[in-house]
């Protein structure tokens, strides 16, 4: 994608945003006009073949060019920090049907924006209170309304994300770009991995991760309908839809009874075989429902064994069901070192899971090749989580105007959280070498943590450190 | 390249992390003649050798164990020699997402520093993608240079990074080989970044934008640098904070004020108890002057001294989960928040900056002026 | 005084808070010619008055109701009409807190602005103490003198609140009284507090400390003011900003993977029944072209259209809390969170500062420049 | 107190700020040595008769001078800026018993600080590589070190807090002084109010209600032992001890027992009269323990009188027992239209109280005169909380140095939540005469959202935004 370079091409996917910080999705298919409401209307033609990215005016009817710079982003709204202004509501003399006027001139071209704002401001009568300053901002404030100017996002998961929360937060669990990055970024998500997905967030995460590698990677998604909701993967354009990732062999998809209960669902859709002559005498809409079925069947049968051989380089978990109630099918999946990534909308999930998962052990045959011995004999092993961390990731961001910084007043409420842990395999040998019995018979006896230290160091089987009283508690669990 | 293939089993010469304990890690190179000591016993690297990664592994003695973690970017932060201050795995991940940084992307990396970031971009722009990373001070260089050499990222053993001794400040960007100007992300961790925003001229793409991440701790660089940026062009300009906490998972005792209560009943039971017998004991003093009390009065049943087993003494130490008690899960932040590392300032630099013909500079900065 | 008593009955000219709903509040004087009116209904304030403060009170039309609460600062922070910016209660809070503003407390705030902090200011430090507030503003000022009269702020009906009109940063501070030093706080929210910082010294305590704290939104408005405060000998400087969030308790739904199991088992008989029923069809079809089918394999019971009740639709919108599901308690954040309003740059001035005889000053900033 | 000046005075209380930022408790008994271990030691006679808050220096043996200006509080760790700095242990190339050496001598006079600290800089290999302004703060940090120098602060809350919370976080339940400055502004504390307050923080929140008020209110303060834990008070010194306060008639205490179940507590402790002749009759010490008696009776049942005519300002709440399980008992007892303000280290905490809450009710005996009538009628009524919020306070404290402005690096975890509410009044012929049982019907029927925003608006009889589904639920509960 990035070598190509960042050219806008007949039907690719484009985020208009407007002067108003509103961002809109489209696509430039050729001979359209896209209307943007107060702001306009242009063609998609003038659009094709441009760079992404840049700024744009409406500086005709119907047509655009590049403009250098439009810095609306980094604009205040200036009613909440102007003391000098007293409000009220008679502020602005000019009518308003004499600015439809002046929006009507701007739109035949017969008046620049620059005169149109001058105009506004000369009929304000708390402008001249104002410092330049402020004068300044007033002319930008206006400007979002006025100017027929746009930017042409490039689709990726920052824009994506930010545009689905402010459509509908639930509808991607409020997962936001920090923390979606984060995610990426603890699972070790790199070219070439395979993953272990779980994403109902209309594969938000999903499109995310297939960005980061340029769709390099095998991914296992696995979903609770009977197909995924994939309702965001559109929006990074043609090349990422569920299909062409299919096709691209970055990605499978499990429903959890195909995950849960493999045997059975793959004999459901069994087929029997049929002989070459049997075959040739099928009417060709019976023959092609067999073919079909056939290669339904096998690629089934496929992406089972893939799941079934597990191994996956990490878990990432996006759901409305409960970590604790599906972890159990999903751990055995992930290849030991590997990392577990799971997200909730709310802290206290991840709290409770992170508590259920201290004592997870999924028992495993391990052979290994004991001291004095050759052959490897199987030790009674199981894997577990080590280093269980919940994290809360926000972004702050700042206004960096000349002689105005500070942080922006007012950010979106969406914060979700990340568990994050290690898969890894312990031995019960191991846990009887330890002094896992003697802790657990100390705090049976209730004796104080202090003495605890100045006894021999012998290191605690689990993931917490040695010395919290909750340690002890969970080899309790464990034991 | 670092953390490329995910092997299953530890071998001679692999780089791989220790797990010593929760925040304990280190890193390790194997080599069967050496020996891993920690506080609770050796691990031999002749017995580690074979064994999984992410397997529990006791010491010689039995006393103790670790295991041996797969290297990530994410652990080598953990567990990398500090040489200066490094770039964490939260600041790591909100940099990769804002300068957008995929499989293939061609990014500027200055100063090298411990190669916290180094790693992270390594492993994010995979075979097809390409590291320029700078370092001024020649100790580090020499480090860096082993040290990436070491875990094939270097361009010369099969990686795809490109390591200079260089100070871009004063001598700006060399880029070894033909198409310079490609470069899509640009990450500045630099004390004066804006000695070195002047010099990107030519590495700047002109296909489409390229970005810029520039990490200052401290807020008058910051304000320096967006004056520099704004000089040069750039635009989008966006200052970020991260507020990042680790929670972590624990327990409280969840306590009914019927608790106290009874034990308030208890101790006035018994005080109570106190009094009476000390009563009769008065009565029974005054009986022995006096002579003119009953018997029957002083035959109060002593209380047992120890407290009752349901009512622990307020200052008893209760392990936290004892199946005595009732729990409620709670979550706690680490006793120590890392709460700033540094300021990210990010902006963005497009292909018409430099173009004459296109149309006038609309900005409200030209007009507050 | 403002919030001084605890009435308990609603009487003829008391201000009081309406609440109307979460975060909807109003103030009223109560006059029982008057009328209130919102979007559910009319309140007679004569069907108010001799009513409970904090009762449910219904409109005439019984469509809704209120409660008038008493006024508080906190209460009239949310009510209040704005005039300028407000200072919200955690700004409020942290500021009385590291200003030490106590019962008795002599205080100084400039400017008056809103009154919101005014409010907070003349009930912290009751009676005995005396806040001084500036105002240049004319509107404002007589708005809040007004104001400050009606809520009996105003030291004149029997408040501890002196309110002048003048502008602090061009022509000092002038406290009517015999004791101009003895302040212990002062309060500057100003656009340029360093223009008002030098003309403190007058009031400045000999015989302990006064401390100072300075609320701007911008860094460069603190950065200016540091500098003024080092050079008029001010110390301890201390800035910080608040992370106030507030969190709304709710509830989530506590979904088994199991239903969704369930529901695909569901589905997917229905689709292997509807699959084996047109094989059916094909086959009395073929039957009927054919004629050599047997009868009995089309007795097949057709399924119910209507999804199974305990199988709900994903899609189905389900009240919070209803009975027939398991919920987690849970807490969001509300959807727009206010993470500024400005910074809060500290000091204190100690009776030595103006001393000659004390030893040298040791500074680090001396030694850096 | 403020009023009398910040004198220290004999026997004041003063937290000695070390250079190390480690700040001790003493008390300044005339004719004292105070030793600060490596910093040095002083009389207390020469701190007597100065002002609070300022810096002093040990000048000599023993004695201390006020010095101007001691800017510790604002450096930041170096070793964690320096970019320069190759770390290695071998950079201090003067020795232990050298340094120790030098500091000999500081002690005796024979060496100013400032010539120490060069010399310790001289010896530093990296000490030139640095930047000059490294260079300073090498000299400050150095000097936290063996500057002989300290600040003698006056205790108040947020001193005395930061003091608990670096010695024993668990002892004070993880109180900030933020948070205790929060729940003191929401709960409108005043001089002259009447406060219900539970704090089993060592009174840290009642000691700080106490200093904002200066002593000027009246608390009840509801313990669950026999005596209240009051250990933080005497840090506040003499006028703030539970005695002092007691007799100041500012405070009352009941333990719960006493609170929950008056009637047999007050039994169990009568004291039968005695006529005067009997009395004189007495021996002495049986008439002291008698008079002891009756006015402990007395005092016992004054309290328990204050406690049961309730109508309190405030509750203000600290706790390790759960909220649900006491706010039964205390509720009532708070006045309408008086704030609720309860803290817990942990939001779940919170969450589950506020749940609890939204449902509580609590039926009162109210008496109104009715439209169309005279008299007052006893009304059914019950007693509800308005406006439930659970906040999050913290304070970002930052570095102003010139030219080095940012937040500090780490900062403490310690965190609580408040949650506040205002307590009201509600009554069954309202709710009967609002659209309750309307929307209860529809909520049943399952009917959508969107339809209700078209009906004619009527006001729902609870505490969240009418358009929440939680509402729904609660009012389902509340009926």
């Amino acid at each position: 994608m990035t070598s190509e370079g960042d050219v806008i091409r007949e039907n690719d996917p484009v985020f208009i945003r407007l002067p108003s910080e509103n961002v809109r999705f489209i696509h430039a298919k050729p001979n359209n006009t896209i209307s943007l409401g107060k702001f306009g209307s242009f063609l998609t033609n003038s659009l094709i073949g441009q760079h992404y990215d840049e700024y744009f005016e409406i500086y005709e009817p119907r047509k655009i060019r590049v403009v250098q710079r439009f810095t609306n982003e980094e604009l205040e709204d200036e009613s909440k920090n102007n003391k000098e202004l007293v409000d009220s509501g008679s502020n602005q003399k000019l009518q308003h049907e004499e600015i439809e006027k002046l929006k009507g001139n701007l739109k035949t071209g017969s008046l620049k924006d620059e005169k149109l704002i001058e105009q506004i401001a000369q009929s304000s009568t708390t402008f001249d209170k104002k410092t330049s300053f402020a004068q300044a901002k007033y002319l930008a404030r206006k400007g979002e309304k006025y100017f027929q100017k746009f930017h042409a996002l490039k689709p990726c998961m920052e824009v994506i994300a930010r545009y689905m929360l402010e459509r509908d937060p639930t509808k991607v669990l409020d997962l936001t770009p920090e923390t979606i990055g984060l995610m990426l970024t603890l699972a070790n998500v790199r070219p070439g991995g395979r993953y272990l997905v779980v994403d109902e967030s209309g594969c938000l995460l999903l499109g995310s991760l297939m960005e980061r590698v340029n769709r390099k990677c095998q991914v296992m998604l696995i979903h609770p309908n009977e197909q995924p909701n994939n309702s965001c993967l559109e929006l990074w354009g043609s090349s990422f839809t569920e299909e062409a990732l299919k096709k691209n062999e970055s990605l499978r998809t499990l429903n959890w009874l195909h995950a849960v209960d493999p045997e059975e669902e793959l004999r459901e859709f069994e087929v029997a075989d049929i002989d070459p002559e049997a075959f040739e005498a099928l009417k060709p809409r019976h023959k092609k429902r067999y073919l079909h079925r056939k290669a339904f069947y096998a690629k089934l049968k496929s992406d089972m064994e893939d799941y079934a051989a597990g191994n996956y380089d990490a878990l990432l978990y996006v759901s409305n069901y409960h970590p604790k109630t599906t972890l159990k099918y999903l751990l055995p999946k992930v290849g030991l070192s590997c990392p577990v990534i799971i997200y909730s909308p709310y802290q206290n999930t991840l709290v409770e899971t992170s508590h259920a998962l201290v004592s997870y052990t999924h028992p495993v045959s391990h052979s290994e090749v004991q001291e004095g011995t050759e052959k490897p004999v199987e030790v009674e092993a199981f894997d577990k989580l080590l280093g269980l961390d919940i994290h809360e990731a926000r972004q702050l961001s700042y206004q960096v105007l000349p002689g105005r910084t500070h942080p922006l007043m007012t950010q979106r409420g969406d914060m979700g959280y990340i568990l994050s842990a290690i898969k890894v395999r312990n031995f019960n040998n191991i846990l009887a070498a330890g002094r896992f019995p003697k802790r657990s018979l100390r705090a049976k006896n209730s004796k104080s943590a202090k003495r605890t230290k100045t006894e021999t160091p012998v290191q605690t089987p689990v993931t917490e450190p040695a010395d919290t009283p909750m340690q002890e508690a969970a080899e309790a669990c464990a034991k | 390249m670092f953390s490329q293939t995910q092997k299953q089993f530890i071998e001679e010469g692999d780089l791989a992390i220790v797990w010593l304990g929760k925040g304990k890690l280190t890193p390790i190179v194997l080599n069967s003649t050496e020996t891993l000591h920690n506080q609770f016993g050796a691990y031999p690297h002749s017995e580690l050798i074979g064994k999984r990664y992410g397997q529990q592994i006791a010491s010689s003695s039995k006393q103790g164990f670790i295991y041996l973690l797969h290297p990530t970017p994410e652990l080598w932060t953990l567990a990398l020699p500090h040489r200066t201050q490094i770039v964490y795995t939260p600041d790591v991940s909100a940099i990769v997402q804002k300068l957008r940084i995929v499989e293939g992307s061609r990014v500027i990396e200055a100063g090298t520093g411990s190669g916290s970031m180094t790693h992270a971009l390594s492993r994010t722009i995979g075979p097809t993608g390409k590291l320029y990373t700078f370092e001024y001070h020649e100790t580090r260089y020499q480090t860096a240079l082993k040290e990436f050499t070491d875990h094939k990222m270097m361009e010369d053993v099969g990686g795809n990074t490109v390591l200079t001794h260089r100070d871009v400040c004063k001598q700006g960007f060399v880029l070894k080989e033909s198409s310079p100007e490609d470069i899509h992300s640009v990450f500045l961790d630099l004390p004066a970044p804006w000695e070195a925003i002047e010099h990107l001229g030519p590495c700047l793409r002109k296909n489409g934008g390229t970005r810029i991440c520039c990490f200052s701790p401290c807020m008058e660089q910051v304000q320096r640098t967006v004056q520099s940026l704004r000089e040069n062009k750039w635009t989008e300009i966006q200052m970020i904070r991260l507020d990042h906490k680790l929670w972590m998972a624990r327990k409280t005792r969840d306590m009914d004020i019927e608790e106290a209560l009874d034990r308030l009943r208890f101790v006035k039971r018994k005080r109570l108890d106190g009094l009476e017998r000390r009563r009769q004991r008065q009565l029974q003093e005054n009986n022995t002057a006096d002579d003119d009390s009953s018997e029957t009065q002083t035959t109060v049943v002593e209380e047992p001294r120890a407290p009752s087993p349901t009512l622990p003494a307020t200052n008893k130490r209760i392990r936290e989960g004892d199946e005595a008690y009732n729990w409620i899960n709670v979550c706690k932040l680490e006793s120590e928040v890392k709460s700033h590392t540094s300021y990210l300032l990010f902006a963005l630099h497009l292909p018409s900056a430099n173009e004459q013909n296109t149309a006038e500079v609309v900005s409200a900065e030209k007009e507050s002026d």
